[in-house]
């Protein structure tokens, strides 16, 4: 029979289709538009040890087929979190991927210990190492291959939880930085987030984003996306999860070509709340008509010669 | 289970120069709209554009918005044809607390009249006595003149450069009400920033409830991003502010708690 | 007066547009759509020592908003270059930039002091180290700075002409970079050249390009183009010029804004020959409009605090 | 100077549920256009659309294009209604060698005969006799088979599952020419490339010349950017092939110098 299970190492998702982190908060709202049981997983907002007001001002910009963001990692706080939003998600009937982001190195130990109390509501936690929008740790952690290898196995002695490792792709090379994860004890890597981009206002000549910078996401960084995709599943042995700028199932489909064992989607769903639906039974439809599991397709690209 | 619906344009109507109403059929928005709502409406671009709800009637299932144009969206969505289907997330936001209130002051500048106007009808047809203030540019920018006039106890409007109603803001029009009136009012205003915080600082000195309607640049609408934030007044703090969702803890603040 | 003139370094310019390398050939075609008197420059197509046949196979893929080449460098070689096509450009009543790539170093040395025998028909030099296209040489200098302030100061021992680095942005730090660059003795440096990327047909589960990968380019790059500009502006002290998805005036205007002292169109020339002059026409009435030297405006983006 | 158009569509009209024609006024394509040579057609995607020109009508300033629906733009192209102004390069690339042959055959197959049809009309009009073979998948697939019919002498018609004219491909048709009606002919063929590829060697074996009109994927239409490339014979060489621009260069290239 045909199906579009998929399988991240040790956990195992009804679908590819991930609800990227930071595009649905912790699911309530988006709760009201789409049941999960057709979903792989949900990513909760990226979570501090402290809560965080986020950036001020503006924060978001459209761009030509994209959007860049500079939230700057609003949230509750990780306490708050575990208190009053993490029964909710695990309430969804999906995978739960706890998403954190830290000042420092200690910070993502902090969070994973706290996190590690709670292992029967959550399936994976997503090491953000990526986030462009706070001018501390995370960014700069993630483009150095040897901290983040020291980084994720110091974060894999404090928790039994699979461990994901999001990337950033504002890098020289992600295969690098890819592999230090997996080396560190990483169970996948997700690849990408945004990349670091700049709206202007030509009269006020300032950035349109108060942050200055903002990330990049949406259609435009899809070709990015794939490629960097496809570089992290020809070097590593552990899976990857491809995101960025996925927003119909022939893009789904892409990056599980390209290695992505499954993907997460981020603008498409702010902007089309029943679009991973959608997606799904178009996927279900391709595996019947092609009578195909989908997860036979995981890193079947044929590079030309 | 909310969803996002392929409403069917019914008509598109030229206001003036600027700005066009919008009429779509789509029962579902329709019956659930209530004032102060918006929704948020696809163009060729990426993100949806939010419009404050001016009219719904969930009998014929339409729902109306007014839109200027101010850049490459609203120019597209001004040139939409009849019979095109277009997709809408809404009502969404919260909504004016009409329902509430003894008597009405609907204070509304530029784009704000629009979701005035659906305040404006709920409460004739709830039989709150209403006084409606506008202030527009000049002539040729006004817009819902007669509609404003028909439904209001009382109408007042104001020019910048005075070619029509009273020369000058909201605030030189708002003086010319009578204590008398405005009394036991509620003051609802939805216009430029710089308008409704002068109308709210009036409001305030008379010891007058205010409600205020504020616009953010928004991607998701329904408050999943966290890209609209207000800075509102923590609750049971005096000088604590924290960033509440526009589309989804407003568009509607009491005008005490909002940090301009 | 007003003027939309512009100078990059001791190269003054008649207009802030400059035709990107690799997007009209040696300007023969595009001359029968416009003339050039408005026109700051033209880069010729990227010239190797040997002539090269470029890459095999499909070539371009479309994305959203942008485009995938791999043409791979296909050129005349530099010597045909110079029998051939140098004399025409030089007739366009334009700025000549001749564009170089090459395998190894010495590639570039060679190239120089051939076409410094010619400096009354040659503006300046461009050396691209950020072809993704190719792959030998190039885009590998290009990420390392130190190998890019050696080859730069080889390069400036062989010829006068002014030298100007096209940076690629596929690294982790444009700052760098440039500052290689410049510390190697460039008269100036151009941002960017295109981000690697990569198109996917699911029904062959093949790239569509013959190459695998290829560079993007177009509306889709601009956020990450103007926001790496700005990081150059910020730490050089030779002048920058921007590159990457300008469509049209209020582009322009945000790159000279973020610190460009004048772009390269690319993409944009190819779907709309007569673009240049469209903006150039544009940019007058601003420059009219605000009564401004445009040159004025070159960098004076107001940060937030 | 040569010059972008902003052409204006005339009508559209749908021959079967895959194709339409469409007719655009501009003069300045109408009245330099030659068979064999295309246009380049913006839609709302980053990249034009290139299309063969399948009439042009110095006169009237009308020339048109036939558009097989396969993807993204070539759906929005066919729902492009009258009056709208269309972004247009053009005419582009280089044309068939009509003028110099005695006798022409035209072989055809899928959205081929559009730009084979422009050439047919040159022949009528310059009095050189033809025949057209045009191949199709099915009835439900044919299109401009009555105008074919009207212009050749001979006309004859395939489809692969034979639900109208000879059952098979345009080889199969071909064989029903005689040889007194090959002789000094000149073959032009445009469709698939494995069928210019098999019709090529049919005429190479009979001694025929050969010309065929390639496809590419571009960008810019007209020489500048090298994505569009062909392998084509080096001249002077018998096995040396460089790389030719398809759209400046091309698209019409003799077969016997094409590497397929
Ligand atoms: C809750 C709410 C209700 C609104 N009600 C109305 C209404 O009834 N009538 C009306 O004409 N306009 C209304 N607006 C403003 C309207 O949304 C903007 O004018 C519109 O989004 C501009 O789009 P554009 O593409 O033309 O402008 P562009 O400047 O090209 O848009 C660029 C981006 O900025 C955003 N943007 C630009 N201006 C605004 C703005 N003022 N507010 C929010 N986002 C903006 C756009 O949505 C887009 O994402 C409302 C805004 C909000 C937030
Ligand atoms: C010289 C020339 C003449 C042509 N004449 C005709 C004609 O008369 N009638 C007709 O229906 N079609 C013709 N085609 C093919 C037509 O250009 C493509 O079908 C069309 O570009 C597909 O666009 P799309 O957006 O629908 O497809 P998509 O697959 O969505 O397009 C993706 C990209 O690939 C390109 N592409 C896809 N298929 C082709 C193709 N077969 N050839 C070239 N580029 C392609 C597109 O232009 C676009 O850049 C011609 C092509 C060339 C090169
Ligand atoms: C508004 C917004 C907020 C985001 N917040 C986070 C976050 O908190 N943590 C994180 O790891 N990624 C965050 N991201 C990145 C996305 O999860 C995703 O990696 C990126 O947007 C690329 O995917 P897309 O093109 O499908 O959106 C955010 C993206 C957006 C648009
Ligand atoms: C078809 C094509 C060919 C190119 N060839 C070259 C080249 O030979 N040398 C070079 O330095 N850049 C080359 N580029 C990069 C452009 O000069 C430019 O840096 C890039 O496209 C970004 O600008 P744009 O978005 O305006 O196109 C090429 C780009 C395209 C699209
Ligand atoms: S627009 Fe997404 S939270 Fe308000
Ligand atoms: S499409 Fe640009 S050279 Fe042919």
């Amino acid at each position: 029979m045909v199906s579009i299970h998929t399988d991240v190492g040790s956990v195992s998702l009804a679908s590819p289709l991930i609800i990227a982190s930071g595009t649905c908060n912790f699911g309530r709202e988006l709760s009201e538009y789409i049941s999960f049981d057709r979903i792989g997983g949900i990513c909760s907002k990226g979570l501090t040890l402290a809560p965080r007001a986020g950036n001020e001002g503006c924060r978001v910009a459209e761009t030509p087929s994209g959007m860049l963001n500079s939230v700057g990692l609003q949230n509750p706080g990780v306490d708050y979190f575990i208190a009053n939003d993490l029964a909710f998600m695990a309430s969804l009937n999906t995978r739960v991927i706890v998403n954190v982001a830290g000042h420092c190195a200690d910070d993502y130990i902090e969070m994973a210990s706290r996190l590690n109390q709670h292992t029967d509501q959550i399936d994976a936690i997503e090491l953000n190492l990526s986030c462009p929008n706070v001018k501390e740790g995370c960014m700069i952690i993630g483009s150095s291959p040897s901290q983040i290898r020291e980084l994720v196995s110091n974060v894999r002695s404090v928790t039994s939880v699979p461990l994901w490792v999001k990337l950033t792709p504002n890098v020289t090379s992600i295969a690098q930085t890819a592999l230090a994860a997996q080396e560190g004890g990483a169970d996948a890597v997700v690849a990408i987030n945004t990349l670091l981009g700049m709206a202007i206002d030509i009269r006020t000549r300032r950035p349109v984003l108060r942050n200055n910078t903002g990330g990049l996401s949406g259609p435009a960084i899809k070709p990015v996306a794939l490629r960097m995709v496809n570089e992290c599943y020809r070097v590593l042995d552990i899976p990857v999860i491809g995101c960025g700028g996925i927003s119909n199932e022939t893009d789904v489909l892409e990056f599980m070509i390209a290695g992505a064992s499954a993907v997460e989607i981020g603008t498409s769903v702010l902007i089309h709340p029943t679009i991973p639906l959608q997606i799904a039974g178009n996927l279900e439809e391709y595996a019947e008509k092609n009578r195909i599991e989908l997860s036979d397709i995981v890193g079947t690209l044929e590079l030309w010669g | 289970m909310k969803d996002e619906y392929s409403a069917r344009l019914i008509s598109n109507r030229k206001l003036n120069e600027e700005s066009s109403i919008l009429t779509f059929f789509c029962p579902d928005i329709a019956v659930a709209a209530k004032p102060g709502q918006f929704v948020n409406i696809s163009c060729s671009n990426l993100l949806k554009r939010p419009f404050g709800i001016c009219s719904a009637d969930p009998e014929s299932g339409l729902f109306s918005i007014g839109v200027r144009e101010v850049g490459e969206g609203t120019r597209e969505i001004r040139e939409f044809l009849p019979d095109r289907r277009v997709d809408v997330l809404g009502p969404l936001g919260n909504t004016f607390p009409i329902d509430d209130a003894d008597r009405l002051i609907f204070v509304g500048g530029g784009t704000g009249v629009y979701p005035l106007f659906f305040a404006l009808s709920q409460a004739v047809k709830r039989s709150i006595p209403a006084i409606s203030v506008c202030g527009f540019r000049c002539v040729g920018d006004t817009c819902m003149i007669d509609e404003f006039r028909n439904c209001s106890d009382r109408f007042l409007v104001s020019t910048d450069n005075g070619d029509m109603g009273i020369h000058g803001n909201v605030l030189d029009a708002l003086s010319g009400i009578s204590d008398s009136e405005l009394n036991q009012s509620t003051i609802i205003t939805v216009g430029p920033e710089i308008m409704m915080k002068n109308v709210a600082e009036w409001a305030f000195d008379r010891g007058l409830p205010c409600f205020v309607s504020l616009e953010r640049r928004m991607a998701c609408g329904i408050g999943m991003c966290l890209v609209c934030t207000c800075k509102i007044k923590k609750v049971g703090s005096d000088d604590q502010f924290e960033n509440k969702r526009c589309c989804a803890d407003g568009p509607v603040f009491d005008a005490r708690e909002v940090l301009w």
